[in-house]
């Protein structure tokens, strides 16, 4: 653990536990009827994206899911973009046009999330697909669920990246549900990261929780990959704590099943021992990043509250560009 | 006559129809574990077990394709498609499979499938959660397409849908499940292929479905206070369209407005319009009106989403405007 | 003028705008080692490399997808579906992918793709490789949608699409890919959303386009016999739809006629009629005609296939009898 | 090699070469314009059809492809009504509405040929779900393309099928090219059937020209699913002799790649060396056999020449039933 540099360490706690404060926030807004649509939250996945991301720089690319959030925010995107976007206001990412599910932001790369499961991936491919012809030492690294691992869309995206030897990460992220099916009901193999060998590419299940393992296993999946070495399948094996949108009744597991594995999991406070056991980060350290986040995410909140919504003319442009 | 949900309705029709013949069966996905997202499937599993109300993978494609060799191996699958925004993903086996089957192999057999796709615009659900593309199996022969507008419609069509041997898409407003209305008691179908004549009038013909059959009846109302008394039809199945309704009342009114949710270009309201402007346009006495989407995807801001649904109003004063 | 065929005007446009910018490359099944199933794509890998020109997987979801992942990165791929009828498997990149991406974010990003999509009936091919759909994209926000009937405007319009921002589908009919006729030399663009005015006339409007042009034309000549003079409009594009052009057709004649390939009910023809019963209704003199295919998929025998096609005799007899 | 049943040689033989006679007649009649449409042979491919199918009864059902001619006679359609079909005529299959790539006959358990690729592999397994719902001893067979295994239908349906455990034999024909394409360049996995590993399901791959090969592959997956124990993906390697259909100029492969690799695995030259060298059968038998077969053709050709086109009002029925 010694060699890890405090800037990481920080920036991994800052990204996990702005995440973290961002999607409370939207819960209880949501909750309280001030976000419309569906939402669906990134609560105990934090340590995913954040590791993931950490590997990535701004001309990289993504492409996200419905669950979406904590990828936005790993990847650099503006709180204050996402969150008046979430509250269907014009100043969001997408001028209150997209919502939660379709959020996105060209500029750093984030090729949006998708309201589609599994819709993202050829996307992802494709966008791999342009930085290999424009010959970029960019990659692409697609997010999707253990749901979406059984969609048509990853088998033709993972068969036409391995033949094309393309610059993306399949990052499947698998939260042990989809909606309301358990992992074992739905799909045919043990770990997702062995579907891999039907593509010749490689494939590696890491604990999802633990942002480390998380990001030395991406590193080694995003070096390859920028060397031209080709894709690669990363399962994140991790726990949906929350229910799969936010105001699902939940009648599929029990609250004892949730609450014992998030006691044992949760990657933040996981986090935090380990860098406190180890002296890596003090604990005012700790403290001053999360105060320091959660005036963000208030900020995003008072931000998007104080934005005015879309005005009915607007409804008719960017239909065509 | 009893009240009952939208919801309950296709309920009791699924229970009457999986009761009365074991070879109907469900597959979708989230169905069986919470009884579907709208809870339209409440109970059935715990009543017919999860083997005939069976939770899939996401996997559009299968599920669909799956509805249609269960079909030809003997079994009647309903299938539920989760959102109809979804049946993109599986058009392949709706148009080319499921739809020509029994054609292409010379009628040798039937494909008794009935596709559940819940649609429209409900609570800001954005563009790849809300839209209503009914119109593109209008264009599909060998499918039938119906899309009831209340409870009794909906059991009754939904039953008829289950018995009937060929595909059929039921689309289902997401709006509706909730709507309360009188179901008659015991057995009760609806003919596919028969529109209702929902309110009998003078002055112009409206046609419609769905969801919006409740915004023209608003915008019928309003239209009394100023002496127009419209004729209104509940179209209810979409393909094959019941011309004859359409056509006798247009011949009475000599006037037609249609009116849906989904966008006016390329909607079912084209299809209607073209057969009266050909087969009835000296009933005419005034330009045929459509109300539908702008052309536009489907916005998420509460502001934008109100100006795409048609409205009451607009509805009113289109129809309004004609008679001044 | 030079003469050349439809496939030689295709590929001209692909040259040039392969030429032209280097960010055009076409994705598609066997399309580079053996030049496109019609001979569409022949010399294009061996000037362009088989990077430019790119065969794929039989993965339809993935290739429409990687085209608009590829535009999203920068590109401007043309992605080849080798028959229109395949477009089903990538329906949900279609519609709510590459349709939706630029509103959806706000406008942040275009989505440069061009989708041709080779439709049509052609030498018995039967009920999955025949058919006509363009109908359901006139019914997708965010599509435009072009369908030339000749070599000229199958230049012009590829090029124009290709220069576009926006996501086009090219409907090329199989029958039209050896058609000969003339194309300028040089720079040739035809504008998305004009429609041509093949021939001027004055008794009715007949309105269409792709290779039911040459099927109107045909009745056009024998109508002549009886003094029936159509004016003859090209839509060319299907969306957007160059209204103006066929108002002001329809102000003039009096009569409209639509006629294409695809089955009648909901398709293209019903949203120009509507809009004319719409917006024109007191210019028509006469109902509305549609011609288009009988309400079944397509059939392979000879007599059927015979029997399923528009015949420039039923659009001529259709016409003349509006004049009886 | 000695314990083969005569009766099961004369059958793997009386169905190799009836398919080859057919597909031969076929060829002829194709190129002399006769017959229309698109056309796909199955020269070469004989003894995967043979081999498989002599595992099943007539209640087993089989999904086929764009290629279906001999999976039809291998299950025992009749070839005056597959002929009549190709020839358009009334007393065809499908009463002249279907045509070469859309051939089915219920009565036999044949489900469909299929003009879309990988389009009966879900059909496939709903048939087997019907199966196992239906609590029925049956199994189904679903013939797909080494080209085919690339799209996403497959995945679903293999992930579905293994979920499910359906009775179902995923059996690839991995003739080496999908039209153009040589297998290589599209398919990014060694053996196809080391994607089985990714649904947890046996993956075999056997020598599709091999007719005994393919018998015994198929008996052990066919009886596994029979007895409950759920689908397996085996995949026959063969090679496709013939063009991708008829007419097609081949400009992709040289004409001594594909004799050179025909005189060497042409499957019904193979089985005859092998039945003579081994004593099992006689020339006299195989000739026998062979008239046979040929007289089955040749009155298949005048069964269909002399049939009528359907007449144009057939055009409206059986659009719905
Ligand atoms: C094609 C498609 N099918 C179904 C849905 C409805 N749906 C939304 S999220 C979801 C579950 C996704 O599960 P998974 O991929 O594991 O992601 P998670 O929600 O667990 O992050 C489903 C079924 C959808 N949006 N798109
Ligand atoms: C979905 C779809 N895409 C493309 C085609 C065109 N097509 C017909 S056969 C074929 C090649 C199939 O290859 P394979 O699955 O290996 O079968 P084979 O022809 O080799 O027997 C292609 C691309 C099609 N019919 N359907
Ligand atoms: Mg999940
Ligand atoms: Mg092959």
């Amino acid at each position: 653990m010694a060699e890890w540099d405090e800037d990481l360490l920080c920036r991994f706690y800052r990204t996990m536990v702005t995440i973290r404060f961002f999607e409370q926030a939207v819960e209880k807004h949501f909750l309280a009827g001030e976000i419309p649509g569906f939402v669906h939250l990134y609560i105990g996945e934090e340590a995913i994206a954040t590791g993931v991301c950490a590997n990535l720089t701004e001309d990289d690319y993504i492409a996200s899911t419905h669950r979406g959030h904590g990828h936005c925010i790993a990847k650099g995107a503006d709180v204050n973009k996402m969150m008046a976007e979430l509250f269907g206001r014009r100043t969001g990412y997408c001028k209150g046009k997209g919502g939660s599910m379709h959020i996105a932001d060209f500029s750093i790369g984030m090729l949006g999330a998708n309201g589609v499961v599994g819709g993202s991936l050829p996307i992802a491919a494709g966008a791999a697909l342009a930085i290999s012809m424009l010959d970029q030492k960019r990659v692409t690294v697609a997010f999707f669920g253990d749901g979406a691992s059984n969609r048509g869309t990853f088998h033709e995206s993972a068969n036409l990246a391995s033949v094309w030897k393309l610059p993306v990460i399949f990052l499947c992220e698998n939260n042990q549900y989809a909606s309301t099916t358990p992992y074992k009901t739905t799909t045919s193999v043990e770990d997702i990261a062995d579907r891999a060998h039907g593509y010749s590419m490689p494939g590696v299940a890491v604990d999802g929780n633990d942002v480390f393992a998380v990001y030395e296993a991406a590193k080694a999946a995003i070096e390859r990959a920028r060397n031209g070495g080709g894709p690669s399948l990363l399962e994140a094996k991790t726990y949906r704590v929350k229910g799969h949108f936010v105001g699902d009744p939940e009648l599929y597991r029990s609250k004892e099943e949730v609450e014992e594995i998030f006691k044992k999991r949760d990657p933040i406070s996981r986090f935090e021992k380990q860098v406190l056991n180890e002296g890596l980060l003090s604990q005012k350290k700790l403290d001053d990043i999360k105060l320091e986040a959660q005036e963000v995410i208030d900020n995003a909140l008072a931000f998007a509250k104080a934005s005015p919504e879309p005005d009915p003319s607007e409804l008719l442009s960017d239909v065509y560009a | 006559m009893r009240e009952i949900t939208f919801a309950q309705a296709t309920l009791e029709a699924m229970d009457e129809e999986m009761s009365r013949d074991e070879r109907v069966f469900v597959l979708g996905e989230d169905i069986a574990r919470q009884g579907g997202i709208f809870g339209q499937f409440k109970g059935l599993p715990q009543k017919f077990g999860t083997d005939r109300v069976r939770d899939t993978p996401i996997s559009e494609t299968a599920i669909v394709g799956a509805g249609v060799g269960a079909a030809l191996g003997g079994m009647r699958p309903v299938v539920d498609m989760h959102f109809a925004d979804f049946m993109g993903v599986a058009m392949d086996e709706l148009f080319n499979q499921m739809a020509k089957i029994h054609f292409m192999f010379g009628g040798q057999r039937s494909v008794p499938v009935v596709v559940r796709a819940p649609d429209g615009l409900t609570n800001q659900a954005a563009a790849q959660h809300s839209q209503s593309i009914e119109a593109w199996f209008l264009h599909i022969p060998g499918l039938k397409v119906v899309i009831p507008s209340n409870p009794a419609d909906a059991k009754g069509l939904l039953k008829s849908a289950i018995r009937d041997d060929n595909p059929v898409i039921y689309f289902e407003h997401k709006m509706l499940f909730s709507e309360i209305g009188p179901v008659p008691d015991g057995e009760h179908l609806v003919p596919i292929g028969v529109a209702a004549l929902t309110k009998p009038g003078r002055d112009i013909t409206i046609v419609s479905y769905s969801y919006t059959m409740k915004v023209v009846m608003n915008a019928v109302s309003m239209l009394k206070n100023d002496g127009i008394d419209p004729e209104v039809i509940d179209l209810r199945t979409i393909s094959p369209i019941d011309k004859e309704t359409i056509l006798n009342s247009v011949a009475k009114t000599h006037r037609l407005a249609i009116a849906h949710e989904a966008v006016k270009q390329g909607g079912v309201g084209a299809e209607i319009a073209a057969i009266v402007a050909e087969e009835g346009i000296d009933f005419l006495d005034a330009p045929i009106l459509r109300f539908g989407a702008p052309f536009t995807p489907v916005p998420f801001a509460r502001s934008l989403e109100a100006a795409y649904r048609v409205k009451a109003e607009d509805i009113y004063s289109g129809i309004k405007a004609l008679f001044d």
